[in-house]
């Protein structure tokens, strides 16, 4: 039971992995890592259902609870910034904020 | 209108009698059929599955139908409010008005104009209706029941249709997708005025969740479970309704659930004055009626889990208490919860006719400067209670909630600045006319 | 079956290469027919790994609601359409831990994540807005790269799922689960005994984020067109 | 072995007895309240005046309350048959703590505080409670501690204004910190164990800083704060390693002496186990917590912060600096006797240390002429004689000196201050004399205090005086008359004081415009402080019928040495013969103010002893170049030594951090071409490394 989840939970990181790396607009990339939550959320509490060895944990649900709170902060953090920037060059092209490039 | 037969017709629905006769013909002839239909319902009472989803059915049809009933005492209770009439033509005392209104909604033409998102349009209000109705799956009706034929020993039947562990976490999860519904349908109707309005909803409803929330959080501490029928239980055998321990935290729970269902004085959303129509300016027909509907089953869900949470559910002092599971006693506790819920009902109407409506900016700082704040403190002072032991007695709790009270009004007193004050950081607005 | 899959997660990549934003419209309707049929290849082989009747097909629609919904987020040309697809991966990856018996968690993913922070995405969506899609919108980068790498990934992580999972444990039976599984009191003991400190560290972090979202939100930012006008 | 009268336990409820700290705390957060509310300064007093007075009701009613031993006398026969030092500490424990037989030391334990040891094995559970210990020395401590401080927290109402009657900046300021001080002296004194002995020891001395340093714009007000701080820290520093070491010593090892369950610092604990602990042990152990002593008490090497915190308002020298502060350093010998009187080492070191402090300062004071530095120094070196006394083994007798001497020098403290408050706060004898009318309650207060403080028979300082120097003979002649001699100095320093101050003709200072007596709010508690100076001693004498002692019916060693023998003091009873020595002290007493009369009488305006002793009197004016020798020793080295180091950090350090951060840097420039700016580029480039990584592991294997 445990292997299906693992897979899907893969998938679902995998899949936004590379919407994070094709993707060029700010939000969904920042969308795309929270799918990436979502597959290790899925892992994690899997793990902690049907663990390898010994009766199921909470220990999993609680990561995942973690994780929400994690993703939370980092929702509010980088909406901000995405909302900075737009305000600052009127875009949200990722391409167009490379500014930390060492020139 | 000349036509005879019609005035004889108008004239007839006019009286109470015909009326009142043909409801209790109708009830007759469908208790008649249940009647002659009962042996077979038998084995399915018996079972919880089967009898949930009955209750979901009934409760679903008579909440649909109420809130038709809702529309006409909302007008009736306008009406008394501002010294008229209000609805009194169609049928006796205005009461076939729902029936009019339905008609007029269904027969209106369903516009979609050219430059919406078409599905998120479409969506918008399946959303808005969906999100309220879902709620009424964990409201425990009216307790527990054993039919007499069921075997003594077998353990009673719960009205309600599904006994979540995780109680009213569900509750604040499927309010929390309202909403979508009705950003979406600013969003959709890629209308200026309509994404205002979505977006004020948005930002209201994020914020009237926190205090409801933390309102929630008391009675779960006091009540040390989430599930609904457990925290009316407790209520029922000790005689303490909730409201007693805290009436700060009931307070706080109805500001935000009038907040929650854009409730006057909370109707910022569609405030006809500044934004037309809010963000049902594109709807017509049938899709603004289930915003409309919407919104008045958003209330009686509200209604519902308050008088569930703080008004003791079921249970009235002398009525059947909780060891009486009989049949009838289900009937006297539904009709109890019933009632409770209409005057809850009443209470947002007439609130909604009685107070004027909130600034924007007022708005969001009542919510995040006064009733996040208290809801904050209320939560330590009732964990510190619990902490102590003291979480189920009457005058700790209230005391704390007193002096919390007291703090505060001292504090708002003192601060000197008047509620209606105009938020400092608010861009000055240019007066002159424009040459 | 390794060989299998890996035929599926190539098929997939392609599919997702086709799919994602930037070539022609039917290109794209090809691609999510590849898609749909490496899907069905990797449905079908997930079921037969699950054992039991009941839950299998509960688990089989939620996860295929999840793929979908998953493909659509990084493919939907509209952000906002993104981001409605991703609460609709929400409610799939909710319906799957409930199968986990995990309510509470849920019931918190659906609070927290639908009810609060895609709501902020969706705002800052439409704020950002523009009248017609974003040209950054219309066109991926690198998708050839990017699915490459990713599915490689993929097809990495499957096969050490397989090795890290020995045959004898590969489908280990389902252990009973206590009473009171997944209910607040399941993982609120746990939370506030065993990782008190993390849950006070998480505390920390959600302060410095709400700091740091409030500093930042109220900078005005000054537009570079113009700085760059004044000098 | 039934030592002792049955147990019985106080009337009252023991956690009633256990609020008696909180009141002055609670009185000092409330006046910190109002002054959040803004009320108006004047009335702010009012929270410190009640909690300390509350505190002071509730001493007085616990010192009538406390059980009391019938006799003891059991164990002083079982003692004069000789048994070792160890032995005694050992079986003075069992006393106090009673065995079977009685309880006089109660104990009354609010929460356990901190755990120690290994909580989840259940062999080796001890605790760090908070809990009071309630016997004879607490109650008499607590007796002087909480009522002198209620009339001088009183006395404050009137000295805290200006001229027009207005309260002065920071009023409320210093009625919060002398409620706080209350409650850290009454914390100190009730406390259970050494760590709660230890948190109230150092927020006394923190209340010391606070209110030496209450004019804090006036730099030299400052500069004392800091001073009395650091040299506090110095013997805290001695202190604290002695409560460690004791510690290690009662639980290291195998097989420690401390068994499960028992909290290892309770006093209870320590002095049951004391008494095993080798000779060697002890003597550390009472040689570091001397040092704490040393520090509080203002003893020898450390008594140069006790002058310079003169700076503060007079009502906080009264306080701090006479009454009560100074006497933890005497409470907490006395309260651990068990280990100090284990130690004939220890005890030796504090009695020559004791002596010199008592002389040194004793000739310091004779040549100063700000009143309150005398006073200062006469304090020092009458908290030498409580020293030289627990040096002797009589710490009963120590603390009754403890006792009385509270009630008299506050009360020559606040008439100081009243002088000061009369004459615009000018304090240098040699600016004015011939005060006796212009102040004439003062005068008459004072010359009480006075004649207390010199020894005058029948006055309270005569009688605690006499049973040192009686101790000090009985230990060694030498040590006896050292003593005598000093307190025939302080008789006539004392007096010259006085004599300066109020004798002659009137001269005034020409800053003070209107020299007057003080408001009552101030005579009455200097009043009740003079009712104090006068009887305070009769205390500890025994009125008995026989023409065996002085004036036939008086004899030392009364009520308050039977009521401390309750305590862990419990010395062994010392003989009262050589009532000779009662003449004697009081002639030497007289003889003292004699010659202070004929040098000083007329208020000269020369001071004759400088011409007279010359040298020796500049020495004694000058300190003995005290300070000047610590910062030729101490200070100026250690301010080098930190030039060193910090010279060291600066270069060597920060050099070798230069370099090491330099690698990296130099690494950056060959790699920074790589640095696109692309956020997704970097992400993929973490992609394919997983991937490799994953790869190169499927590869290699498991």
């Amino acid at each position: 039971m445990l292997l299906p989840y693992l897979l899907l939970g893969a998938i679902l990181f995998v899949l936004g992995l590379i919407g994070f790396v094709t993707r060029r607009n700010l939000i969904i990339m920042f969308l795309c890592t929270e799918m990436m939550f979502q597959g290790i959320i899925l892992n994690l509490v899997a793990f902690g259902r049907y663990p390898l060895k010994g009766a199921p944990t909470f220990d999993g649900q609680v990561f995942a609870l973690f994780l929400i709170a994690v993703a939370a902060a980092e929702a509010a953090l980088a909406l901000a910034l995405v909302v900075l920037l737009y305000r600052y060059q009127g875009t949200l092209d990722a391409n167009a904020y490379r500014m930390l490039k060492d020139e | 209108m000349t036509d005879p037969t019609i005035k004889r017709i108008e004239t007839l629905l006019r009286k109470p009698g015909v009326i009142f006769g043909a409801g209790a013909a109708i009830l007759l002839l469908v208790t008649a059929l249940l009647a002659l239909a009962f042996p077979l319902y038998k084995p399915l009472l018996s079972a919880q599955f089967p009898f949930s989803m009955i209750v979901l059915a009934v409760m679903l049809a008579l909440i649909l139908s109420a809130t038709a009933v809702c529309i006409l005492a909302e007008r009736k209770i306008a009406g008394f409010t501002q010294d008229r009439y209000g609805p009194n033509r169609v049928g006796f005392w205005g009461l076939l008005q729902p029936l009019a209104d339905g008609l007029k909604f269904l027969l209106k033409e369903d516009i979609i104009p050219r430059h919406v998102d078409k599905p998120l349009f479409l969506l918008a209000p399946a959303l808005a209706l969906a999100a309220s109705l879902l709620g009424f799956a964990i409201i425990p009706w009216a307790g527990q029941v054993r039919w007499p034929w069921m075997p003594p020993d077998a353990p009673p039947l719960s009205t309600q249709v599904a006994n979540l562990n995780v109680g009213f976490l569900y509750l604040l999860a499927v309010g929390s997708l309202s909403v979508y519904g009705v950003v979406l349908a600013g969003y959709a109707s890629n209308n200026k005025y309509a994404f205002y309005g979505g977006m004020r909803a948005a930002a209201q409803i994020i914020s009237y969740e926190l205090p409801l929330g933390l309102g929630l959080l008391v009675v779960l501490l006091v009540s040390g479970t989430l599930q609904l029928d457990q925290i009316v239980q407790q209520q029922a055998a000790t005689g303490v309704w909730n409201i007693f321990l805290h009436p700060v935290a009931f307070f706080l729970v109805l500001v935000s659930a009038l907040a929650e269902a854009n409730r006057a004085p909370f109707d910022l959303p569609e405030a006809e004055q500044e934004l037309v129509g809010g963000y049902h300016t594109e709807y017509s027909a049938m899709k603004f009626a289930m915003f409309f509907l919407g919104e008045y089953v958003h209330m009686i869900t509200s209604s519902a889990l308050m008088v569930a949470l703080f008004f003791g559910g079921w249970h009235v002092w002398g009525l059947p208490g909780l060891e009486n599971v009989t049949w009838w006693a289900m009937l006297v506790k539904l009709v109890a919860y019933l009632t409770k819920v209409a005057l809850f009902i009443a209470l947002f109407m007439l609130v909604r006719w009685t107070l004027p409506r909130f600034r924007f900016d007022q708005l969001m700082r009542v919510a995040w400067q006064s009733l996040v704040p208290i809801g904050v403190a209320l939560l330590a002072a009732t964990a510190v209670l619990t902490y102590l032991g003291w979480q189920h007695n009457v005058w700790a709790s209230l005391a704390a909630n007193l002096l919390l009270l007291v703090v505060l009004l001292r504090s708002a007193a003192r601060s000197k600045r008047p509620v209606t004050a105009r938020q400092d950081d608010l861009p000055e607005v240019d007066v002159r006319p424009t040459a | 079956m390794p060989t299998l899959l890996i035929a599926i997660l190539t098929l997939g990549a392609v599919g997702l290469f086709l799919a994602l934003p930037g070539g022609r419209a039917d290109t794209r309707r090809v691609g999510w027919v590849v898609l749909a049929a490496a899907g069905a290849v990797l449905l079908a082989l997930l079921l037969q790994l699950v054992p039991g009747a009941d839950p299998r097909g509960l688990f089989a629609g939620f996860a295929l609601v999840a793929v979908f919904a998953a493909l659509r987020v990084i493919t939907h040309r509209k952000p906002v359409y993104s981001a409605l697809y991703f609460i609709l991966l929400i409610f799939a990856v909710t319906g799957l831990l409930v199968l986990l018996e995990a309510t509470f968690l849920s019931m918190a993913l659906v609070i927290i994540y639908a009810g609060a922070i895609l709501v902020t995405y969706v705002f800052v969506i439409m704020l950002a807005q523009q009248s017609r899609p974003a040209p950054y919108d219309v066109k991926s980068r690198e998708p050839v790269w990017g699915c490459l790498a990713g599915f490689l990934l993929l097809i990495l992580l499957a096969r050490q799922i397989e090795l890290f999972l020995v045959p004898a444990q590969r489908t280990p039976l389902p252990a009973p689960v206590a009473e009171a599984a997944g209910t607040i009191e399941a993982v609120g003991v746990p939370l506030l005994t065993e990782y008190v400190v993390a849950i006070q560290i998480i505390g920390l972090l959600l302060l410095a984020a709400l700091v740091g979202a409030i500093a930042i939100a109220r900078r005005r930012a000054t537009p570079r067109v113009e700085s760059e006008g004044d000098e | 072995m039934t030592l002792l009268a049955d147990a019985t336990t106080t009337i009252l409820p023991l956690r009633l007895y256990a609020t008696l700290p909180l009141w002055p705390l609670l009185g000092a957060l409330l006046v910190g309240l109002l002054v959040v509310l803004r009320r108006k300064a004047s009335a702010t007093h009012w929270p410190v005046v009640l909690g300390v007075a509350a505190s002071a009701t509730l001493a007085i009613v616990l010192f009538l309350d406390l059980p009391k031993s019938t006799t003891n006398a059991a164990l002083q026969e079982h003692w004069k048959s000789g048994v070792s030092a160890s032995q005694r500490a050992g079986e003075l424990y069992a006393v106090f703590t009673g065995g079977a037989s009685r309880a006089p030391a109660l104990t009354y334990t609010l929460y356990n505080w901190i755990s120690l040891g290994d909580q989840s094995s259940l062999c080796n559970q001890h605790w760090l409670a908070v809990n009071f210990y309630f016997d004879g020395l607490t109650a008499v401590m607590l007796l002087f501690v909480t009522v002198v401080s209620t009339i001088i927290v009183v006395y404050s109402i009137g000295y805290m204004r200006d001229h027009h009657g207005q309260p002065e900046r920071g009023y409320e300021r210093f009625f919060a910190f002398l409620g706080l001080f209350v409650f850290s002296m009454a914390t100190l004194v009730l406390s259970g164990n050494f760590i709660l002995l230890y948190l109230g020891w150092e927020l006394v001395g923190l209340c010391s800083y606070l209110l030496i340093g209450f004019y804090y714009p006036r730099p030299a007000a400052a500069a004392a704060a800091k001073k009395a701080f650091i040299v506090n820290r110095i013997g805290d520093f001695g202190f604290a390693l002695g409560i460690f070491t004791l510690y290690w010593f009662l639980t290291a090892g195998a097989d420690p002496l401390v068994q499960h369950g028992e909290n290892p610092l309770d006093y209870a604990t320590v002095f049951k186990y004391v008494g095993a602990l080798e000779p060697w042990q002890i003597t550390t152990v009472a040689l570091l917590l001397m040092c704490g002593a040393l520090g509080k008490s203002a003893q020898f090497p450390l008594h140069v912060w006790l002058p310079d915190a003169m700076e503060g308002p007079t009502p906080v020298s009264a306080l701090i600096h006479a009454a009560t502060m100074v006497t933890a350093g005497i409470y907490m010998i006395a309260r651990c006797t068990p280990i100090f009187g284990a130690s004939p080492l220890a005890l030796n070191v504090i009695l020559v240390l004791g002596l010199l402090g008592a002389v040194l300062t004793a000739t310091m004071a004779a040549a100063q002429y700000d009143m309150k530095r005398i006073l200062a120094y006469s304090t020092i070196s009458q908290l030498a004689f409580m020293f030289v006394g627990l040096g002797c083994r009589v710490p009963d007798s120590a603390v009754f000196h403890v006792f009385t001497h509270a009630w008299f020098k506050a009360l020559l403290f606040l008439g100081a201050g009243s002088v000061m408050h009369a004459l615009s706060g000018v304090i240098d004898l040699r600016r004015f004399s011939g005060l006796r009318d212009v102040l004439p309650q003062t005068c008459r207060t004072m010359l009480i205090g006075c004649l207390a403080l010199a020894g005058f028979p029948l006055l309270s300082g005569f009688w605690s005086k006499d049973e040192l120097v009686h101790a000090a003979f009985e230990r060694h002649p030498v040590a006896g008359l050292i003593l005598l001699a000093t307190a025939g100095l302080t008789a006539y320093y004392t007096f010259r004081m006085f004599f300066l101050c109020f004798h002659g003709e009137l001269r005034l200072p020409d800053d003070a415009a209107q020299p007057h007596e003080a408001p009552l709010v101030m005579i009455v508690p200097l009043w009740l402080l003079t009712l104090g100076a006068i009887f305070a001693g009769y205390l500890g004498v025994t009125f008995a019928a026989g023409g065996e002692s002085f004036l036939g019916f008086i004899r030392p060693h009364g009520l308050l040495h039977d009521y401390l023998h309750d305590s862990t003091i419990g010395t062994p009873e010392h003989g009262h013969g050589g009532l000779w020595l009662m003449y004697v002290s009081a002639l030497v007493a007289l003889g003292g103010i004699g010659l202070a009369w004929a040098r000083f009488g007329q208020a000269p305006e020369t001071d004759p002893d400088a011409r007279a002793l010359g040298g020796l009197w500049r020495l004694w004016h000058a300190k003995y170049y005290f300070d000047e020798i610590y910062d030729y020793a101490f200070v100026r080295p250690l301010r080098n030594l930190g030039r060193v180091f910090s010279a060291t950090d600066d270069y060597g350090l920060d050099g070798v951090i230069w370099l090491v951060a330099a690698v990296p840097r130099s690494l950056s420039f060959l790699l920074h071409f790589l640095q696109r700016g692309a956020l997704q580029g970097y992400a993929l480039g973490m992609v394919v490394g997983v991937a490799v990584l994953l790869l190169l592991w499927n590869l290699i294997g498991v």
